[in-house]
């Protein structure tokens, strides 16, 4: 079995079966390199044509010890031979390096579905870290599934013993042996996996030889002791045409900041305190200098808007992103950007909440904080992305708004987008419209520059920078007398500004695509959604759909102000369903402003919707 | 800043139209001319200056100066100046701030600022009171202040914001006065000339709710025994005989009568001394505006400023790999295609 | 007129006319004792027997140079023989003290209303501060109006010479001789306020004297001038029988903590960073230290939520106050405070926003702020004052809901309650509730304290402080399992503790008195109001039905949870109406709950509503 | 601290049931295990003791106190401990706190609670990075660092605490390292023994994102090179034969080897001095644990405390005015009878 050639060219005689999807999780200890596996068969499913979703879960924020339950880290990923649109409700595969692994996904496993077991690691100390009384291999609890047992700690070693590896550095390897395996499983072509390995460590060949020696060792383990009666073989799904790149959310937020800095001709300035989830955006970001980019990791998130806010006034494409307890930081700056019209994108990563909540787990609960956060009537739009790709069509989004009506903008994502990956088609660069904006060049007040001073259509104001000769102006929080920005205390000047605010903001509604149903034109109950629970609500509209129930699906893009259809849309069906991760936001946006009795299917578990729990709650309230 | 042409500006060049709203006697009048004046001697094009401040009477400054400028929101001017003069290295950016605005709710942006050494000058105007609110007292109120707020009395420490800036790695620390406008206009120029983080505290008199704070330092008799003027390379000394020096007895700065001491152990003031200790140690000498106090340039010393070594990052990235290319970068993540 | 005796003995010839009621307003500058004057005859009129109620307008933050515009210091009151509601909307009489307190106040006064000049400030420099070209005194300006010209200055001058003050402290006597001159007018009693100036001035005789001196010259001004034909009395109102005070709302909240502390037997914790218009509280109750009060001046609004979190956590009764942008510092504080669930008050007076927005002026727009205003779902109770006097009672039933309920309480004033003063019938400090709640004392889960164990009634954990033997425990924001409070990423936990969280809140709707509606059984509209808004709603209220149109009003001190019955009082009426000085807040959380087409009257001038707009808006909905 | 009987704890009184979770090989285990010795040591009822906390890797100690203790929000912990101090003065507090936690987001706090001299004892533990999230640099970080968030290296000056925690006026400084337990445990009761705040920074190992960034003090043959003991009442040489001693010069302390200088001219600790120049020289013998580095009490003085001075006046105003009554207060404006 440490023989380095691939077996794959022997004949294989399990029986090769030929499914449309399968969802596999990969469970161990943090240390167990559970993210690397779950995303090198996602990438490998990937280049292979298969469409794919993929719901990464953390070990909360502290690092646990090896081996218990709150170490376990894990990577779910759905492969289909058609277009799916999420991780999938339940593993049909479960990999378990470990008992607490094991322990911690178990419940979640499909009756019937398959364990591949690393046995090595169920002796009893990890048992017993694990809660474990006996073992579960053998006395029973695994009984309603396929196991795979697997040695796999021996293997690896075995497999990797020629690599130079050494002491500890040896049973890293073994997340690459159950890589292998499931490559063999599902018949995964092995050199995506191998290049990639030899690209990564290319630095430490020894390490690079020991991986790929463990990862044939595992497709070679599966195949020639046939672990399985039936390997399965999940078909290339038919996806439009074009370029494709596996991406997470946070990957994609970053790049639509990078377009939209490219596409309105605009330096980026990216000012952040580094917070679970929104941390990477401040890593991606701070890798391309080269597109002019500039991130300044401020002392706290006061500052980082801060920052951004003089960012703006000095002329750069400003962005400050943060999650909820952040995001409570910032609130003030905000609405000092709110009242001297700048234009600014601040991105809103959702976590669990409140206070510190579960930072690793996602949440939908700042909607309405995003609306009010605010004192005074400090009207921004809001935009929220809904999967990792339409993180980057979103930002993009954001950006144009923020830019066109001179105002800071409420980027929303959570953890589930941020984390998550899919498959996204490229878009051809050149076809993204230019979202520049000119900057004031010359005064029109004989002399006197006048910054409030609005664009008749967008009513924005214009954007003078330091620097422009014979434009020097001061702005100011306090209340500004329209035209000439001087600061006024009259009491019809402030609700002209106050309505000129709201108005600017309301107006967006004429600049936005009307919101799109998808589905029948007699359902008999919308569903209405934002944000990351878009897949599950697609999936579940789906599988109704197929029941021969009549229903539709509408997914907001733009939540403030709303898309100018979306009274018609709602008012048009006898029932309305807004399914979110929250107790209720949404809805209580869509109930004051249109007065229907929509319902609501709230969770607020820090975990997604499963795509029955849409599909049950549809059929609920058709039946009612 | 690139100067094309010779400016000729004069203060008239720096007033805005808008009517200066302090209370008549206020020290900010004072100020406001001092720093008008100064920046049109200082050589930079109007446009190319930007204020910025917080919120206090202090902060209403950047309305009256005929530059750009921000009036934002309380304490936060180091942090929305940073993001100016970070991303736009080639403009002159100050900020106006006071004792509440820079040392209470701001003490963490003005500390970091510092630390940094972004390049900014920051006025600190002191007037140990917050007066926009009437009068409550301040982290730099001497202790036992009664005030709106403290009816018995304050029963807090005040900060030293000169040690407290030292202290945060500050590479230009000053101390001036209102009323004194040529010192006030010399330590502007050398803060304009010190490339990065330059922190000026202006003792300014609040003529309504602290009036005489600064007596021992402005009355005509106190004046001259307790003003100790800092001037580099030179021996310290003070009062109207120059009878009071000031040495360094293990490493503490004293103020000892200037017959008692050999005139080589007077202390010959080193603005640039690599070590903050010495500028720490005058700073020592008064807690407040109290008996003696160093007046001038406690420090001024070159290290790297923020805004250069992040601007040379970019300079060197673009070196390195080349400027962005977009559809390459959506690339970069290893890309499969489907026909 | 020096002469120093009274005149009032000499028979009064003059028309002596009773009315029901009058608007008064002072006007001068910063510097000319507005406000002082403003508050004397209020206290003058209130111990006379009068119903009154006050609304001062202070400059803007900055002091103005004197003489100019925004360096007007403004104070009216509506004295009344029978109970009032607002300071009136328009003065019948103004006192200008200067050319720009005439300026800025002339357009609110009454036609045919009486202006009191003092003609010695009109000379030409003052004339310009203000932007007259011509003299108002002479061009016809005034002629809509009844002017009694008094070369003020001359008067006081020479009413004060023999009292020892002299040069620029001469003229400081001029507010009380204006003073004086309305005593004379309203035929004021004027010992009241010569025992009061006695009193004040105690310390510095020549003072006393001069101000006594001047206010008596001022009423003798009037009485041997006859400087009007008709003298004023309105006669006292049918008062409820009691002891009075004239309060305004930041006393009277502040008083309400003191109350609420001393019937909760706790000390009273007070931390909090100066902000208009909420600094008076911290000044107040850093006078009440021998009631245990500590008041502790924070470095910002983060440390003052902060230092309030410990008090509370060490068993104090814990407050911090503020504005707006204050209260926007504090959104990530209280969601910590939602999450360790420690009672805690949170006072927001507030102002016009956004941003420092006008800070002298009031607003009620942050009410979804304080509703949403937090990341997270993290629902607390907020309640709002109506009135100067109410905010007493409100104050002390947020202190009950924090206590009873182991949670923050938002508490909403704003600058126009919290400077705004009325006649307070005394409450008997007898007769309020007690309102402890005791400390843990013991421990229930063997050997370990259990925070999270709850009242099966009121859904409040126990309350245990540092110092009790054997309650060691810790609490923490992230997310805690229910009952141990240890740390729990369980989702079915985070799902139980969010509806727990929310249904402790939801249930003190059961707590809490039916909101009562006060007016027609058969209204066609229901006005629904809260805050400050109250006087203007009522008094609107009472003028349409006295037209004979049927109307009725709510006025709601408790906005979340919303009162039991606000559903069924909002549905039964055809047409509901919801005045706010903000964009429709209140009218979005009733619209959501309730579904009812309730419409919005809608303000954000930095001023109160005019009575007239509410009754002018009823009518046109009744019409309509 | 009423302690009224004796008493007796151990180590395993202070342990709560809760699980450690920091890395295996983490300088906070070592930590916690000399806080909880001392504990038993100190001498206070368990029910008299808190522990506050922001946010951080660090952060999570509380949960391993059985006391009371907080966990709560990010850089907020001596704002929220100095609301339990200021009420509750019988109680010893303790925070603890991170590098970002303290100098990052919560750099406001700490300098005002020192300022005030709040009875906290604040441990600081600096491992010179962001642990809990991941691995960015800190402001403590060297400059040049190589982080997630710096990918070409940092280009922020990093803090050194001691000096800004000097500069903030701070009474009580000390310095100490995880792995030397009883040095820890020494301070540890020096903090305790001091009336009002007490700031320790705890140099500590954070073995997953920055391994080994205190090599230099902790290294075998590292260590005795490169430590600098401070002793109250004794000369400051350091080295395996003590080769290399403290001098201050010209205000600022150098070190020079010992045979170079008369014994009298090597600098003798003086915790107590009341001017803190010369602990902030010594606090700039190095910046960050590179090269001799001071370790021990830098200073420790007297100065009234916050919380002592709160309460005084209560008692004060009490003795004045006498306890409260409701109704008086009610009718202290003014009022009238209505029948
Ligand atoms: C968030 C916030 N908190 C409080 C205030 C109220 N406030 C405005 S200025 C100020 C202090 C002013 O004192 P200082 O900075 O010394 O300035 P000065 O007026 O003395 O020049 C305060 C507390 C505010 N505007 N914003
Ligand atoms: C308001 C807020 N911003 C950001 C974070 C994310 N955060 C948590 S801990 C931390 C820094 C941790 O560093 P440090 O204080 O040095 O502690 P360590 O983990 O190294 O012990 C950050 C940025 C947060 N929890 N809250
Ligand atoms: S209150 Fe004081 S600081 Fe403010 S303007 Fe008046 S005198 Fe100047
Ligand atoms: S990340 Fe570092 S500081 Fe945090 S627990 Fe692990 S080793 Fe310790
Ligand atoms: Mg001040
Ligand atoms: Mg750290």
């Amino acid at each position: 079995m440490s023989d380095d050639t691939l077996t794959k060219d022997r004949p294989d005689l399990s029986n090769r079966e030929t499914i449309d999807r399968v969802v596999i999780r990969f469970a161990g200890d943090s240390g167990d390199g559970m993210q690397v596996a779950g995303n090198r068969f996602t990438d490998d499913s990937a280049v292979f044509g298969n469409d794919l979703a993929t719901l990464p879960s953390f070990p909360a924020e502290i690092r646990a010890p090896a081996g218990t339950l709150p170490g376990v880290s894990s990577f779910q990923v759905q492969i289909a031979a058609f277009d799916i649109l999420t991780a999938g409700d339940q593993p049909d595969v479960l990999v378990a390096m470990n008992p607490a692994a094991l322990k911690d996904n178990l419940a979640d496993l499909r009756p019937g579905g398959t364990i591949i077991i690393n046995t090595e690691a169920f002796e009893p100390r990890n048992l017993e870290k694990a809660g474990y009384q006996t073992s579960p291999i053998d006395d029973g609890t695994l009984e309603p599934y396929l196991v795979i047992e697997v040695p796999m700690e021996t293997l690896t070693k075995e497999a990797v013993k020629e690599s130079g590896v050494s002491g500890r550095d040896v049973l890293r390897s073994k997340n690459f042996f159950a890589l292998g395996l499931l490559a063999w499983l599902f018949n995964r072509p092995l050199e995506t996996t191998i290049s990639w390995i030899e690209e990564k460590f290319g630095r430490k060949p020894e390490v690079a030889a020991a991986n790929i020696a463990a990862y044939k060792s595992g497709y070679n383990f599966g195949f020639t002791t046939e672990a399985m009666k039936t390997t399965y073989e999940v078909l290339p799904a038919q996806l439009s045409p074009g370029t494709y790149t596996n991406i997470t959310g946070n990957t994609a937020l970053a790049w639509g900041l990078v377009a939209g800095a490219q596409q309105s001709r605009l330096p980026l300035f990216y000012g952040s305190y580094p917070i679970t989830p929104a941390s990477d955006i401040l890593h991606e970001l701070s890798k391309h200098k080269n597109f002019g980019v500039r991130t300044f990791q401020a002392e706290d998130e006061i500052a980082a808007v801060g920052s951004a806010i003089g960012a703006s006034f000095a002329g750069n494409l400003a962005v400050t992103g943060t999650s909820g307890p952040g995001l409570a930081l910032k609130s003030e700056g905000i609405s000092l950007a709110v009242s001297l019209e700048l234009p600014m994108v601040i991105v809103d990563v959702q976590r669990a909440g409140p206070a510190t909540g579960m930072p690793t787990k996602p949440e939908q609960s700042d909607l309405l904080f995003a609306m009010y956060g605010r004192h005074g009537e400090s009207p921004l739009p809001v935009v929220a992305a809904a999967t990792p790709s339409d993180a980057f069509d979103t930002t993009f989004e954001a950006v144009r708004l923020a830019l066109k009506y001179m105002t800071p903008v409420l980027l929303l994502s959570d953890n589930h987008i941020a984390n998550g990956s899919e498959p996204w088609r490229l878009p051809d660069v050149s076809d993204l419209p230019d979202i520049s904006v000119p900057f004031a060049t010359t005064s029109v007040g004989n002399g006197h520059f006048l910054p409030y001073l609005r664009d008749p259509e967008t009513f924005a104001r214009p954007w003078a920078i330091p620097g422009t000769p014979g434009l020097e102006h001061r702005l100011g929080g306090l209340e500004k007398e329209e035209v000439t920005g001087n600061i006024s205390y009259d009491p019809a000047n402030h609700q002209l500004m106050t309505d000129v605010r709201a108005w600017k903001i309301a107006s967006i509604a004429n600049d936005i695509p009307p919101v799109e149903v998808d589905g029948d034109d007699d359902a008999e109950v919308l569903v209405l959604g934002w944000g990351s629970t878009y897949g599950a609500i697609k999936a579940g509209m789906r599988r109704v759909r197929r029941r021969g129930i009549p229903v539709a699906a509408a997914h907001l893009r733009h939540l403030n102000p709303f898309p100018a259809n979306l009274g018609e849309v709602v008012r048009s069906v006898p029932r309305v369903l807004v399914p979110e991760l929250n107790t209720g936001q949404l809805l209580r946006l869509v109930r004051a402003e249109f007065l229907v009795d929509a319902v609501g299917l709230n969770k607020v578990a820090g975990t997604p919707f499963q795509v029955t729990e849409i599909d049950d709650k549809i059929v609920e309230m058709v039946e009612r | 800043m690139s100067e094309t042409t010779t400016l000729s500006y004069t203060r008239a060049d720096f007033q805005t139209d808008q009517e200066v709203r302090w209370c008549p006697g206020c020290g900010d009048y004072t100020i406001l001319a001092s720093v008008q004046t100064f920046m049109a001697e200082m050589g930079v094009r109007r446009q190319d200056i930007v204020f910025v401040s917080g919120i206090g009477c202090s902060s209403r400054f950047p309305y009256y100066m005929n530059t750009y400028g921000m009036h934002s929101i309380h304490g936060r001017a180091p942090a929305i100046a940073t993001g100016i003069a970070a991303t736009r290295p080639e403009l002159s950016v100050w900020v106006v701030t006071g004792d509440g605005d820079a040392l209470s709710i701001g003490g963490n942006h003005l500390i970091h600022a510092l630390r940094r050494n972004v390049n900014l000058k920051i006025l600190l105007f002191n007037n140990q009171i917050y007066g926009l609110t009437k009068g409550q007292y301040s982290p730099t109120s001497e202790s036992g202040k009664v005030t709106k707020s403290t009816p018995m009395g304050s029963v807090d420490h005040p900060f030293n914001p000169v040690s407290l800036a030292l202290g945060a790695e500050a590479s230009f620390v000053a101390r001036t006065l209102d009323m004194d406008r040529p010192h006030t206009i010399e330590v502007l120029k050398r803060a304009h000339q010190h490339k990065g983080a330059a922190f000026i505290e202006i003792y300014q008199n609040c003529n309504v709710f602290n009036d005489k704070a600064f007596l021992q330092l402005t009355g005509k008799t106190e004046r001259e025994l307790n003003r100790i003027a800092l001037r580099h390379g030179e021996r310290v000394v003070f009062g109207p005989d120059s009878q009071h020096a000031v040495v360094m007895e293990q490493g503490a700065a004293k103020v000892v009568p200037t017959n008692s001491v050999p005139a080589d152990r007077i202390y010959v003031h080193d603005e640039h001394a690599p070590d903050p200790t010495v500028a720490f140690a005058l700073s020592r000498i008064s807690h407040g505006p109290y008996g003696p106090t160093p007046l001038g340039i406690f420090r001024d010393a070159e290290r790297p400023t923020y805004d250069s070594g992040l601007n040379q990052q970019l300079v060197d990235a673009q070196t390195r790999k080349g400027p962005g290319d977009l559809a390459k970068l959506l690339r970069s993540l290893g890309t499969w295609e489907v026909e």
